[in-house]
């Protein structure tokens, strides 16, 4: 450049004549002056990365993910791919909304949390409990936060945190990586055919129970039945009845509430984010006694200086900022801005849009099902369950084969048992899932 | 002006189940029985153009970035380069995080650069890219260090040590991980005072946490010392990557004796903070530590592909604590700081130190309020004296600019904590401790007062509090 | 708040040529002799933060469709669907127009199904979509029948004939097509006075240009007489589309005897207006005028490709006027407007018209203000009485609502010419309706100090006019 | 949908009841009452148009354009595809800029308002003219408007506008639309090896000339040496002297007003808008002393009722609204974001990066041309001048057939003659020039 523009970083904006300016100001004669590390831990060499220009750094990021195959993904298990209208990239994108810090300073912050505050309200109609949080990591993450909330407000004594012996490896691991510094410890309950096996659940509960989780729908797709017998379980046994779901199967199936959950945890992101490889919205809701207990931020509505109702993060001696050791979690950023996009999601669709949505996911999964059952070599759903979105299917051949033939084809399926494969169609167009099925049969054949 | 919620714009009952609900199929019932389905859904129904009024007006009531500075201290707000989002919305990086390694080579090579960068940047052997946050990244320290003396028969250490200065995150952090913390006071030049470290370290410590420098800006000078004391008592070293925008090119925590650390990808490499997130916290870790990595990591096979590109794969270190996410982290924010430090190089990162240190000292030196310690590095404390710190904060709001972080830490009285990064220009520095030497002319009155510009005047907190009201339901009819 | 120029903000000089021009050869050259280059370059060299700041206080001081109603009568200002972007940006988008037809078959086929889409909606059998704005489209209109008058021995026709309550640039573009322009007074119920009309046809007549709905949002009801009047004389009948968005899906000019008309797609189709631009201008005629449309058009070739794939391809009408643009138009307008076209069918934009036709009909039953004439379609003028129509509209900025066009038709002494569109909510009209009638309400005097609540308050015109300062460089170093 | 919501256009919001109520308050049972439509010319019949979801309208087009193919174009000749830097789509989408209409309010314009006035300013400073409105359509229509100027302020009559003889087609004959409904008629003057033939034009240039026009640079990329004395030609026989040209080559050249310009015209999108098949802006600036006769908007700086400054859209006696028959030009709607993305662009590179780009195009240009010119069987650059950006190469070849070859290879170039193709290294990466060298010496061996 020609110009009086020091350059270094491209977001830096001094002039030679400001920062000469500045230097002497601050009485220096060089930056490195202002540096007060000792010679011994000066780090003297480079990292080897190269400058670039914004469009070579454009290009490198697009040559990199280029590498990523163009697949139609029938993939679900907590990660979904539903269309996201252009509404929610344009308003959420806009820079107030995706550049600004916590809502600490709430007078020039009103926007924000009113949008936080609209989530909220989103969860508590979706779950019919009282308070929802504004956001935590993921599915995984708010269920170890669950669980830890579940040894803080219990009544009695107790360790055991139970699960369904089907679920996500990676959930199971986190909730113990939660667990790990408390005196709790994770066991499994079994499943019967996709959903909880509620005698054998029955015959390992007992009042050392602090907290009872299940799922619906759940890993394997499947829609949970006995969550009031679950629920009723937990309560006979002064545990918290913990549920997984999402705002999506939350439109549809039973309300949280009157199948007696204490907490309802999930990824929220279904409606929001696209496919983001992972990247979530950890749902959080529960019952309105817990409230002082609750992990994370929470919005409410108060007045201002001039009696007009304003919004603020409130009831913030529960964190960490404040309590320290003693918060009720350690979480400080989180996702508030895939909240954000959620609601403005839930919006998009209203509540027929959304009802809607979650009965067209039924029906379609459950053609596609039936299809693919009339294919030789392949047993479509393997539960005799209802399902929500997804299912698992039995092929006749190695599963892994069958899997990697597909990708041949264009298309990526789990692959859940050496014979079993599951597809999800959430966000896959009907001509996709035409091609699809196509694809297997001839995969299969 | 007022912005009525979504919920007095509309609300719409949706029935579900029977007769009256229609359906794709033209059945007109619903295609699961009724003690499966809830029986209604009441949320607000609105077209697209009234969508795009609400989301505009609201976020004309925000401060971001963009808005003018925005100097929270160890917050680190900088400008977010806006192709960073173009890069983000690539279809390509659009993948399910369940897709097999062979057909997201991109997304494992971008994670496995972005895993030897910050590698490099932190002076670290190994990286974990998993923690969603800082937090996450701090909690997943804790535990590579249980796991750590666990492996090492040193189950027993219980204790974590944390500065009275550190982040409040430090502290939970390593409640959540089961430690007792061990509170660290400040020396009288706001440093580690080694001789209460001396006394607090035992063989059950298992870790000191600290940010350096440190939350006063203030470089931990006497570091090595410090890393020899810790390690000599079978200690692991944390470090804190809130305050690595002070650093960059210039000092390494791994050079410096620390163990493990995280870095605030949101803070030193420009990802958008979003209102609160998301961010991501990497975790780096020397290569003792690297067993121990949350799983899996992501690493370039020894063979290449037919057309001579490198192969990436997934693995599960030796002794991995297991996972700290359901999936693996915040991608779409790691794609940007990937991006960010692709774009600054060592060039643009050393300047980006540098600016930032040059900013504080500068805008240091221009305020009329008293700014005990020092020399400080990107971030420094000034003390509101007689005024109450949050009270100016508000005030500062009137004059159009962000206020400090206030209050913290609490060796300054009336902490205005302050941290303009390396974006802010001269003239917009002048502009900003113009507005700070304004307030600290105003009188209480007035400071109590503010804020008086802005969309909501000051702000019941203890309202909130008392009487909670965290839904619209919550509201009732008359709100 | 007051955001400085860019050039109050920094402005660096940077010399060319000789020994103080680096370059990037290392040369520290120009690569140009001296004689060829200027001597130097003086503008603001400033950085991306401060940029985006810069533009974003721009932005909020800039009244958008997603700000609120904007009921501008003949402006159409519809919602911008946000979706229509996304399509306009997509690189297989971004093409240069010299392209080989054979690499461009994505672009003719949109351009080909646009022209198909259009003469549909028009009842036109021949489009073009070159003309860049809807005064473009009227000029190709002119131009097009100057060359088929030509064409038939009818050179001679020299007059235009324009009603009264036309929009401006029907004058304007056929006095630039070298037309003299015959106004046409209106009847006493609004609408083409059919004596007049008689009274200025004549063999000297080369078309009328009309629109319909006209300025009054009034149905001409006697158009096919009109037509047969002009055409009884060898004239052609021209229409105006700025108010087509009153009739899609229930009338279309083609059927009503029109000849050549065109569409302003910013307007009827949604396309966003930009500040003042990009539109587009498309031109539909009947078939009789199709050898004289701008070249070249696109079609459908008979052959397929071997994929069994339509090939589409350029081609120059037989006795074409020429271009009227350097390329072909606005091509990223007409992408907006075609996946708005596509996403509406049939169903949605007959829906617009209704609810467009309905809405304004509601809002004028709830003005105080008198309205004159009826019954209207998608638009009314009222009368601002003994008020200054142009205070009415300063003050009702107050009120934080966008106010109607003013002054104009002369018709409607004191015009409030007032246009909702569709995207209004019945709670948006009554909130518009309110501002309408508190102004109604107020004294002259509350008019004239209006407005009192915006960025700017009433801004001198007078000054601005008597002493142009066009620029930076016109303001002096003490502005 | 289930809710109360009435589809049909997904823009209008109303809802059964609001409908209802609306219809009932202007006294109709339905909305067909409310058309004034004879019967005998209502449309009865459908446009046979589908109605699409958002999701599938995106796919509609997006399958519709892939079928353009993915060439690197290395194509000119008016139309460039300068990298644009992000900055500018993310402000300039902002929707309270894009979805804004004419500042006929300036109260609630002043940042549109001061974003033209900025983009005058640029283009006062490139041009050295004291007038620049705030846009035209493109360059070609730019051209045809300062014909008309011309023939608006010359003090004695005549006829004639001088165009060389190379000239792009398209933008001679827009011209000869502009002028069709004049007196003027069009004349080309003659030219040598790429500039314009001084002593050519020398003969026929007389005092019937109103305008005489030059390019620099010209349509075959090469820099026109003699704007000094083409000026001096103009003013010798009372005629304007009209200069196309753009930003970046502005960055560089002479200064129009150190050459005698009257006008310049020109595509000022070169900065700010990425390849757009054609889509443009035209840049018009003027000498102060016909500031009453220039065509298209102008903003200018007065003061509100505080004496605060403020912008204002400013002689509008001239336009159309006003004037009707006897303004200054038809145009209405204008190019006004498209000339906010120029401003933004041109801000983003600051005087330093644009004097850097248009230095860095005559070097690359003209290393390509020594490049090609050491292949066998190609010779470049044809004319022996100074090159801008772009050159004319000589295939032995037939220069269609390499063309067609190249297109094969990836490459987009200009056919400008049987043995001509013309090849423009604006946007192009280094990276893809080399491959682009490569593939021409396989094309042509």
């Amino acid at each position: 450049m020609h110009g009086s523009h020091v350059t270094g970083s491209p977001y830096a904006p001094h002039t030679e004549e400001d920062r000469s300016a500045m230097l002497e100001a601050v009485d220096a004669a060089a930056v490195e002056e202002l540096f007060d590390i000792p010679a011994t831990i000066e780090f003297d060499g480079d990292f080897d990365i190269d400058s670039r220009t914004e469009r070579e750094t454009r290009r490198l990021v697009r040559s990199i993910l280029s590498r990523n195959d163009d697949l139609t993904e029938l993939l679900g298990r907590g990660h979904y791919g539903y269309y996201v209208p252009s509404l929610v990239d344009h308003l959420a994108d806009r820079s107030e909304f995706l550049t600004s810090y916590t809502q600490y300073q709430p007078e020039i912050s009103q926007g924000f949390l009113q949008a936080l505050f609209e989530y909220q309200s989103l969860l508590v109609e979706l779950t019919g409990l009282g308070v929802a949080n504004c956001s935590m990591y993921d599915a995984a993450t708010a269920l170890g936060e669950a669980a830890t909330l579940a040894e803080r407000v219990r009544d009695t004594t107790g360790y055991r945190v139970l699960v369904p012996e089907l679920l996500r490896e990676e959930r199971r691991s986190t909730l113990e990586n939660y667990v790990a510094g408390t005196a709790l410890t994770v066991d499994a309950y079994p499943v019967d055919d996709g959903t909880a096996d509620l005698s054998g659940l029955e015959e390992i509960v007992d009042e050392d129970v602090v907290m009872l989780y299940a799922e619906s729908p759940t890993v394997r797709g499947t829609i949970e039945e006995n969550l009031t017998a679950v629920g009723e379980l937990a309560a006979a046994n002064d545990a918290l009845f913990t549920l997984g779901s999402d705002p999506i199967a939350l439109a549809l199936l039973e309300r949280p509430a009157d199948v007696g959950a204490d907490v309802v945890v999930g990824d929220a992101s279904v409606l929001g984010l696209p496919t983001s490889y992972g990247m979530g919205l950890g749902l959080f809701a529960t019952r309105e006694e817990f409230l002082r207990q609750v992990p994370g931020r929470l919005v409410g509505a108060s007045e201002d200086a001039t009696d007009r109702r304003a919004f603020t993060l409130t009831l913030q001696t529960r964190e960490q900022h404040i309590r320290r050791e003693r918060a009720t979690s350690n979480i400080c950023t989180n996702q508030a801005w895939v909240a954000l996009r959620t609601a403005m999601h839930a919006a998009a669709l209203g509540p027929s849009g959304m009802v809607d949505l979650a009965e067209r996911d039924v029906r379609r999964a459950r053609a596609l099902a039936a299809r693919l059952d009339d294919i030789v070599g392949v047993k479509a759903p393997v539960h005799d369950r209802y399902h929500l979105r997804e299912f698992v299917a039995h092929v006749d051949q190695p599963a892994r084969a069958v899997a990697d033939d597909l990708v041949e084809f264009g298309f990526a399926v789990h692959v859940v048992g050496d014979h079993e494969i599951q597809v999800c169609i959430a966000g896959v167009s009907d001509e996709r899932i035409d091609r699809f099925a196509a694809a297997l049969e001839e995969v299969v054949r | 002006e007022y912005e009525p919620l979504l919920s007095e714009k509309d609300r719409t009952r949706v029935e579900i189940g029977g007769d009256d609900a229609p359906g794709t199929d033209g059945g007109g019932t619903s295609p699961l029985p009724d003690d499966l389905t809830r029986d209604s859904l009441e949320l607000p129904e609105l077209s697209e153009p009234e969508l795009a009024r609400h989301y505009t007006r609201l976020s004309q009531m925000i401060y971001g970035i963009d808005s003018g500075p925005y100097p929270l201290g160890s917050c680190t707000m900088k400008y977010n380069p806006k192709f960073t989002e173009d890069v983000a919305a690539l279809p390509s990086a659009a993948v399910h995080p369940d897709r097999s390694e062979g057909s997201v080579q991109g997304t494992l090579e971008l994670l496995a650069r972005l895993q030897d960068y910050l590698g490099r940047i932190g002076g670290m052997d190994a990286v974990t890219l998993q923690p969603p946050a800082g937090a996450a990244g701090e909690f997943v320290g804790i535990r590579v260090a249980a796991a750590y003396h666990e492996h090492n028969g040193e189950g027993h250490r219980d204790e974590v040590i944390v500065p009275e200065s550190a982040h409040g995150t430090n502290f939970a952090s390593a409640a959540l991980g089961g430690y007792d913390v061990v509170s660290l006071p400040s020396d009288d030049e706001g440093r580690v005072d080694l001789e209460a470290l001396e006394a607090a370290l035992s063989e059950d410590t298992a870790a000191l946490m600290l940010t350096n420098p440190n939350t006063l800006g203030l470089f931990e000078r006497d570091i090595e010392e410090i890393a020899d004391m810790v390690h000599g008592v079978g200690g692991l070293l944390y470090y804190d990557g809130a305050n690595l925008n002070a650093l960059l090119g210039r000092a390494r925590p791994g050079d410096m004796g620390f163990d493990v650390m995280h870095y605030n990808v949101h803070k030193t490499f420009a990802t958008p903070h979003g209102g609160g997130g998301p961010g991501a916290g990497p975790v780096g870790v020397v290569s003792d530590l690297a067993p121990f990595l949350p799983a899996p990591r992501i690493r370039e096979r020894d063979e290449r592909s037919t057309t001579g590109e490198p192969i990436y794969e997934r693995f599960d270190p030796e002794h991995t604590i297991g996972k700290v996410h359901g999936f693996d982290g915040n991608w779409l924010v790691l794609v940007k700081a990937f991006a960010y430090i692709a774009r600054l190089g060592d060039e643009g990162l050393a300047d980006a130190s540098a600016s930032a240190v040059l900013n504080a000292n500068y805008l240091a030196q221009r305020l009329e309020y008293d700014v005990p310690y020092g020399p400080f590095h990107h971030e420094f404390v000034a003390s509101a004296g007689e005024q109450d710190a949050a009270d100016v904060a508000k005030r500062m709001l009137d004059y159009g600019v962000h206020p400090p972080t206030t209050k913290w830490p609490e060796i300054v009285p009336e902490a205005l904590m302050t941290e303009p990064t390396e974006v802010e220009s001269k003239a917009t520095l002048d502009r900003l401790a113009a507005a700070f030497n304004a307030v600290a002319d105003e009188d209480d009155d007035t400071l109590a007062a503010a804020p008086e510009r802005t969309t909501a005047r000051r702000i019941d907190q203890t309202s909130a509090a008392r009487t909670p009201r965290l839904s619209w339901q919550a509201l009732g009819d008359d709100s």
